[in-house]
């Protein structure tokens, strides 16, 4: 049943695959190292990196297409990587279904957003620099999805927490994004202790990490091991994906360009936890608690980003916020799947993928707004914007639409099943999703409406004006895509992901009409709106946050407290405790050892006390000692 | 192997140490790189031949007959890394320092370049002896060089941060002494006329009487005092402080491995009875000082004595491989050796780049110098990352397979282990933070002018290639290192850690 | 003790003088005048030679008083002469707590020995009769040893003895304070002396030299017949024994007129000299 | 235990004891220079005694031989006390104790 298992040897197209990786790789160290020569050019290159590897995914996604549905799962061993005495890792990747449609999604939105930044970063003096950047992160995300074992993964996992390090720390001359920067990397770090703890048990039980043996073997790993293996990838895939324990850093985060937001933190690697868990399928097959686990963790993390989202008055925030509750639903998805059965791995991929689109859009829509408003944020500044930007505006509300699942659009198909799923699952779950939907619902529209309709609120001298062709194409294509996504995928995924989705018989029938459960989640995204439209929509929105009582919105603006928790229960510890090991090390343990040379010197200090000088101490001293000789002898004598 | 290269290797440094005594002068620098650089050139030499043999290099010949002491020369795969790390580390060093003057006259670069060969040869003597007693005397010996390197090149406390280096070693040394005297004696009674050749003694002290515990307990003092853990640490950082980044490379590049190689060497080999017994003590000493040393760096306000704590947490790691007693991880240490010889060298190299524009070492005197001179910046980050072990990058290797090794004997120690690796990318970044990014601060705009110049860029982005390459093709080192490791397992006959479920590894 | 306690004239001869002996060194210890000490050190040595003759050893005992005491110690009281014979020592102590000390020792170590030897002693004494007789007394049997046996160390001993006195003046002979006045300094000394106070710079003036009498008790005559106070010796204006001129000249005269035959040669009898005994004639010699 | 040893061995001890007391206590050099003398000829006696004792002429040869050393011995060690009274102008052994740390 698992994908891992039916892998054929690579032939032909498949075996060059790693070109995929190789090229932006390459192009990335090519920027940095000899970018100076060309440097007014060189972005192109990257532009150009990130396209031929479209190209090159777009082409194996036609070649898997043509061959039949059983044996699409490639291996292609690359080269040996680790030889370490009981275990030998090779370097290898593995193309089957749920890897080419990641790297689809990586590419395509990768590549669109290097066209979009080219007009974006169009006056940043390190503008090369970027782009090495972003070659290097999707060379890195590539790896991670295209991997065959978790050691590999693992080194995409980092090179793309790497990645996001330098794209957040891109400005650095401002702190805020520094110690951005340094948050996330840590936070991701701390993430990817539970992938490399989960490594260790799969190497002392399995004597290697690679899917296939993993797979093959897990079952012969006793219960509790596969349980904790379970929460392992579930910790690294919280610290990836921003889930509750470790979602502070995405916030902050938005420090960085916004291309990096949409590119990073709402397409590809936010969704690198979802593809963790979905790849692990076979794990969490054996290890239902752990999958309770996630669904509890997805869920949590919905009310959290949606919480976010109501209050937050940044625009990119917001949307960050809702990133964050849509990979909820993903997760939750991906958590089903052992529960109620495999299709919902299906869903969580299908939402990812829409998710992909949509968020994306809304991302580069909001980042021409702030190209248009010299680079602010606040929705408080915004206001009747839709006269100013009549493509960011139309392009924007396709993505609001799908996102809060108007039918014919992406969001409703893909959301749907989720909810479905949920309700399937246990009621309590499937209402908290719809909740979740109706929550999403309302802070798209409080973000639409407090951006582009109302009042003008603009900051004098900001005259908004549309961005240039560069930037409001790649939103034109972005806003067809979550148009049509929905209903491309809806059918075809399922079964395309059979090998994983589908248990052999049972087939979840689709169908196109709503069903009960599909009416339900209309009526509270219906409501949500009214809701949105009646506070924001009618009422005069002030241009400064207005104080409120309203504990819930406090709340939220405190990003649900997130920071704060973690700052008292780790940050502010680990400080004390290293200035303390600072203090201790420097004045205590150095002290010690300084303080026994000191000692000695006063020791000798008294002894040079008995020289007194005179002659007749001295004698008195020797007749002493003669004294002590003689009755020692007699005594001996005696004795 | 008629030719002695092995001796030839250890000798050639020596001798060029001496040769730089005669007054040179200018040429000093110029003979210093050479000799190092045909050092290097023999170290490569005997490469191949290892590969082809590997007991072709050892050389026995009998020294000093009346106790058994042989001048015995043999090489196995951690030896032969520890060489041909030395071996890279010293012209680059050489390199680096190129144009250092020391305070007062005699401390030219002259001088500068004859220390450090000697103490080149020393080490290699060290790392290739097969025989304790030269062991114990070339262990001894490497001291006075460093000694003098620290006490004449270094900033002002130097002669202090010297003399405490210098007393460390020497109570470390004497502690040992009583052991070499002891083995000798033992020896005697257990293989009948005394001998002092590892080869020779194998396991036959250990399990015995206490003695074999006194034995064991009095040389793994003397290298827990070499490759600093935790409680007697505190000279690593006074002397990284004051010593130049150049000697501080050799320092801990070198000099401190010598620590972690003889607990392999001489504490698991001869005594394993004894060292199975100690290893949970160990195993909360690695750990300690894992955690205790990533504690002082991220609270470090001195940048050179940032990275000495960096060091001593590495150790940490270091150990932890060997006292977990699999293959896997004592591979993993073996590697880690060398890794972190370049990685620090890399770290030590462009903070002494940084500081000799700013002129103090101080974290609080930097700020925004990524404005000032981005490649310097670039460079720092890139060794900061083999610091701080990114896959991709040697030092991942190395520490992955420490972890994976300790995590199958004991899993509550490779998670506490693994909170270092966390604690890592704190002090990297936060150094990183606080030094590079932000807004130029005024002192740093007018001090840091000018970016890396040649010479420094091929030093830099030279050891960050190195450690990549290493990285993505480990098993360059592995091959060589993974079966000394599973050796010393059958050889101490302790049983490897067997994957249950893993297909079955030829014992 | 296991034989009867007989007592031996030899053994009261050795209490008594053992007694005094030990007498004569606390008086050593605690008389304050170094001369008094040094003369209870000599009655000291004068018992234990009385000991050794006890003990047969006619020639130690003979040495003990001629060689230690009277030589030895006569030097200790030169020395003290030299040094300070009017010192006395205080018997406060400065070193506090040295004198109990001291004390403390001394009898422990006493008692230590007494023990130590005492308890070794278990052969009866053979006496000395037989060894002194077979060379014909206690010096001959002596010098057979000294000149047989031990000669070598008897050589030693009197290298030992040259080598003593060489360093003992090497240490005494202390740097001359002021330079050696030379010959021509005190010749300008006496000039300059003459210059100020008009003092004879030449030598004093020999004593008569006459047929009968040259020593230097007979005063010089002046060419007008007086006598030159300078020339006799102050030492025997002291003691009144300085020669009556007239008396000398009238027996000269005599012993011309006898040569010259104008008187009958007497038989000469040898009478006692005369000396100047009139307070009138002393005061021509002030 | 002859009772005649008994008694020279403690008359000796006693003399020996006191001019070791002598020596620690007085002040004045050339009363501890007495004071070894008694002491050398307490040993003396002793040699005297047990060369009666023992019937051998030995012990007077030595004994002799301790008075030829004890002779060049006061020679020096007056010599030195007359240079040092000539340094120092005293004689007391607590003057001079410059030869202290």
């Amino acid at each position: 049943m698992e994908i891992g298992t039916l892998t054929f040897d690579a032939t032909g197209l498949y075996q060059y695959s790693w070109l995929l990786i190789a090229i932006p790789a390459l192009s990335a160290l090519l920027l940095l190292t000899f970018g100076p020569l060309f440097d007014r050019k060189a972005h192109w290159l990257g532009v150009f990196a990130s396209c031929a590897s479209c190209g090159y995914a777009l082409a194996l996604f036609y070649a898997m297409l043509r061959t039949g549905a059983a044996e699409r799962a490639v291996d292609v061993p690359v080269a040996e990587w680790i030889s370490a005495g009981s275990w030998t890792v090779s370097f290898g990747l593995q193309i089957d279904q749920l890897s080419i449609l990641f790297a689809l999604l990586i590419t395509t939105v990768g590549s669109i957003i290097h066209i979009y930044s080219v007009g974006y970063m169009a006056d940043d003096p390190r503008r090369r620099r970027f782009f090495a950047y972003l070659n290097l992160f999707i060379a890195a995300m590539l790896l991670l999805v295209l991997a065959d074992s978790y050691l590999t993964l693992f080194v995409g996992w980092e090179g793309v927490g790497l990645a996001s390090y330098l794209l957040i720390g891109f400005w650095q001359h401002k702190p805020s994004a520094a110690a951005a920067a340094k948050k996330a990397f840590v936070m991701n770090r701390i993430g990817d202790l539970g992938l490399t703890m989960a490594m260790f048990s799969m190497f002392a039980w399995c004597g290697s990490v690679s899917f296939a043996d993993v797979f093959a073997k897990v079952d012969g790993i006793d219960p509790g091991w596969v349980t904790a293996i379970g929460f392992f990838l579930l910790l690294a895939a919280c610290g990836k994906s921003a889930q509750v324990p470790l979602q502070a850093w995405l916030l902050d985060a938005m420090e960085g360009p916004t291309p990096v937001s949409a590119l990073i933190h709402a397409a590809t690697m936010v969704t690198a936890g979802v593809y963790l868990i979905v790849r692990s399928n076979a794990i969490y097959a054996l290890a239902p608690v752990a999958s309770v686990a996630v669904v509890i963790v997805a869920l949590v993390t919905i009310f959290v980003g949606a919480w976010i989202g109501c209050s937050k008055d940044d625009i990119k925030k917001v949307l960050a916020g809702s990133t964050m509750s849509q990979i909820g639903y993903m997760m939750l998805a991906a958590g089903l799947g052992a529960l109620i059965g495999p299709v919902a791995y299906a869903f969580a991929i299908f939402h990812l993928l829409t998710h992909g689109c949509f968020k994306a859009n809304m991302f580069l829509g909001a980042g021409s707004v702030m190209h248009a408003t010299d680079g602010d944020v606040d929705m408080r500044h915004f206001g009747a914007l839709r006269k100013a930007l009549p493509v960011t505006f139309l392009t924007f509300a396709c993505g609001y639409l799908a996102i809060i699942g108007i039918p014919p659009l992406a969001g409703y198909f893909s959301k749907d099943h989720i909810v479905e799923a949920a309700f399937e699952y246990h009621l309590g779950v499937g209402l908290a999703a719809l909740i979740g939907a109706g929550l999403t619902a309302f802070y798209m529209t409080r973000l639409l409406v407090m951006t582009f309709f109302g009042k003008a609120r603009w900051v004098e001298g900001v005259h908004p004006h549309e961005s240039p062709k560069i930037m409001t194409i790649p939103l034109i294509l972005l806003a067809l895509a979550s148009i049509g996504a929905g209903v491309a995928l809806n059918a075809w995924i399922i079964d395309w992901m059979a090998p994983i989705s589908a248990v052999a018989g049972e087939t979840h029938a689709v169908s196109w009409m709503p069903t009960p459960i599909g009416i339900a989640t209309l009526a509270t995204v219906a409501l949500g709106v009214l809701a949105a439209i009646w506070l924001f929509g009618r009422c005069e929105v002030p241009s400064t946050p207005p104080q409120t009582k309203n504990p819930l919105v406090i709340v939220g603006r405190r990003d649900v407290f997130g920071d704060v928790i973690n700052d008292t229960l780790v940050v502010k510890p680990v400080m004390a405790l290293s200035t303390a090991a600072d203090v201790v090390d420097q004045s205590g343990l150095d002290r010690m050892w300084n303080g026994l040379g000191k000692g000695t010197l006063a020791l000798s200090q008294l002894t040079r006390k008995v020289q007194t000088g005179r002659v007749r101490s001295y004698a008195l001293v020797t007749v002493l000692g003669a004294l002590l000789v003689g009755v020692l002898l007699l005594i001996g004598q005696l004795g | 192997m008629t030719f002695p290269l092995l001796t030839c290797l250890g000798l050639l440094p020596i001798i060029g140490a001496a040769i730089l005594i005669l007054p040179v002068r200018a040429a000093g620098k110029w003979i210093g790189l050479g000799f190092a650089l045909a050092t290097l050139g023999l170290a490569a030499a005997a490469v191949p031949v290892y590969l082809g043999d590997p007991t072709a290099l050892t050389q026995t010949v009998p020294w000093i007959p009346a106790f058994g002491a042989y001048w015995a020369l043999s090489v196995d795969g951690m030896g032969l890394t520890m060489v041909l790390l030395t071996a890279l580390l010293t012209p680059l060093v050489l390199f680096a320092e190129w144009n250092i003057t020391g305070k007062g006259t005699k401390w030219t670069s002259q001088a500068f370049a004859a220390l450090v060969l000697l103490l080149e040869g020393l080490s290699l003597l060290v790392f290739m002896a097969d025989d304790i007693l030269l062991f114990y005397i070339c262990f001894e010996a490497t001291l006075i060089p460093m000694y003098f390197l620290i006490g004449g090149f270094g900033g002002e406390r130097r002669s202090q941060a010297a003399l405490k280096f210098l007393l460390f070693g020497l109570a470390g040394g004497l502690i040992m002494l009583v052991s070499v005297v002891g083995i000798g004696s033992f020896s005697q009674q257990a293989i009948g006329a005394p001998t002092y050749l590892i080869s020779q003694i194998g396991v036959s002290l250990s399990g015995g009487s206490t003695w074999a515990w006194v034995l064991m307990l009095c040389f793994l003092a003397a290298f827990i005092l070499k490759a600093p853990m935790v409680p007697v640490h505190t000279w690593l950082p006074t002397a990284a402080e004051e010593a130049t980044p150049g000697s501080s490379v050799l320092m801990v590049g070198i000099l401190d491995k010598i620590g972690t190689f003889g607990m392999i060497r001489i504490c698991l080999t001869l005594f394993p009875v004894e060292s199975a017994a100690i290893a949970p003590v160990m195993i909360v000493l690695a750990l300690v000082s894992i955690i205790y040393g990533a504690l002082a760096a991220i609270g470090s306000k001195n940048l050179l004595r940032l990275v000495a704590y960096t060091s001593v947490s590495h150790f940490g790691f270091m150990v932890l491989g060997i006292y977990t007693f699999t293959s896997v991880g004592l591979g993993g240490t073996m590697f880690y050796q060398v890794n972190h010889g370049f990685s620090t060298a890399a770290l030590f190299l462009v903070l002494g780049f940084l500081i000799k524009r700013r002129g103090s070492a101080n974290v609080a005197d930097y700020g925004g110098v990524q404005s000032q001179a981005p490649i310097l910046s670039g460079a720092l980050l890139l060794a900061g990352l083999s610091g701080l072990a990114l896959p991709g990058m040697s030092t991942f290797v190395s520490e992955f397979e420490v972890l994976a090794g300790s995590w199958s004997r004991y899993p509550w120690a490779a998670i506490v282990a693994a909170l270092g690796t966390v604690l890592a990318a704190v002090y990297i970044l936060l150094m990183y933070q606080r030094t590079m990014t932000g807004p130029a601060t005024p002192e740093v705009e007018e001090t840091i002018t000018t970016d890396l110049t040649l010479k420094e860029k091929l030093v830099a982005f030279g050891l960050a290639a190195v450690v990549i390459i290493l990285g993505l093709i480990p098993n360059l080192a592995l091959s060589v290192i993974t079966p000394t490791a599973q050796e010393t397992l059958t050889q101490i006959g302790v049983a490897d850690h067997q994957a249950p479920l893993g297909e079955e590894v030829p014992a | 003790m296991t034989e009867t306690l007989e007592i031996t004239p030899q053994l009261v001869g050795i209490i008594l003088c053992g007694a005094l002996a030990i007498i004569g060194g606390i008086g050593l210890i605690t008389l304050r005048k170094a001369v008094h000490a040094a003369l209870s050190l000599a009655f000291v040595m004068v018992n234990l030679a009385v000991i050794y003759a006890l003990f047969d050893a006619a020639l130690l005992a003979a040495a003990q008083v001629i060689v230690y005491t009277g030589a030895i110690l006569m030097l200790f009281l030169f020395v003290i002469m030299l040094v300070g014979v009017d010192r006395t020592e205080s018997h406060r102590e400065p070193i506090r707590g040295l004198k109990p000390t001291a004390i403390v020792a001394g009898i422990g170590l006493c008692a230590l020995i007494i023990l130590g030897v005492g308890s070794a002693l278990t052969a009866t004494p053979v006496g000395l009769e037989s060894a002194n007789a077979t060379w014909g007394g206690n010096v001959e049997s002596l010098a057979v040893l000294i000149f047989q046996s031990y000669v070598f160390p008897f050589e030693y001993i009197s290298a030992l003895m040259i080598i003593a006195p060489v360093g003992a003046m090497v240490l005494a002979h202390g740097a001359r304070l002021r330079p050696k006045r030379t010959q021509a300094d005190r010749a300008a000394e006496r000039i300059a002396a003459y210059a100020k106070s008009g003092a004879h710079p030449g030598p004093l003036p020999n004593a008569a030299v006459t047929a009968l009498h040259d020593s230097i008790a007979t005063p010089a005559l002046l060419p007008d017949g007086s006598i030159s106070a300078a020339s006799v010796a102050e030492a025997m204006v002291e003691r009144d024994a300085v020669v009556n001129t007239q008396w000398v000249a009238a027996r000269t005269a005599e012993r011309f007129a006898e040569l010259n035959g104008e008187v009958e040669p007497a038989v000469v009898t040898p009478e006692p000299l005369e000396l100047i005994d009139t307070d009138e004639e002393r005061g021509a010699l002030k | 235990m002859n009772p005649t040893l008994l008694a020279v061995v403690t008359l000796a001890a006693v003399l020996f004891c006191i001019g070791l007391v002598g020596v620690l206590i007085r002040r004045n050099a050339l009363i501890i220079f007495m004071c070894v003398e008694l002491m050398l000829n307490a040993a003396n006696l002793l040699f005297v005694a047990f060369a009666w004792a023992h019937g051998g002429l030995d012990g007077q040869v030595a004994a002799f031989f301790v008075m030829v050393v004890a002779a060049a011995e006061v020679v020096v060690g007056l010599s030195i006390i007359v240079a040092v009274y000539r340094a120092r102008r005293t004689t007391s052994v607590d003057v001079p104790d410059a030869l202290r740390l």
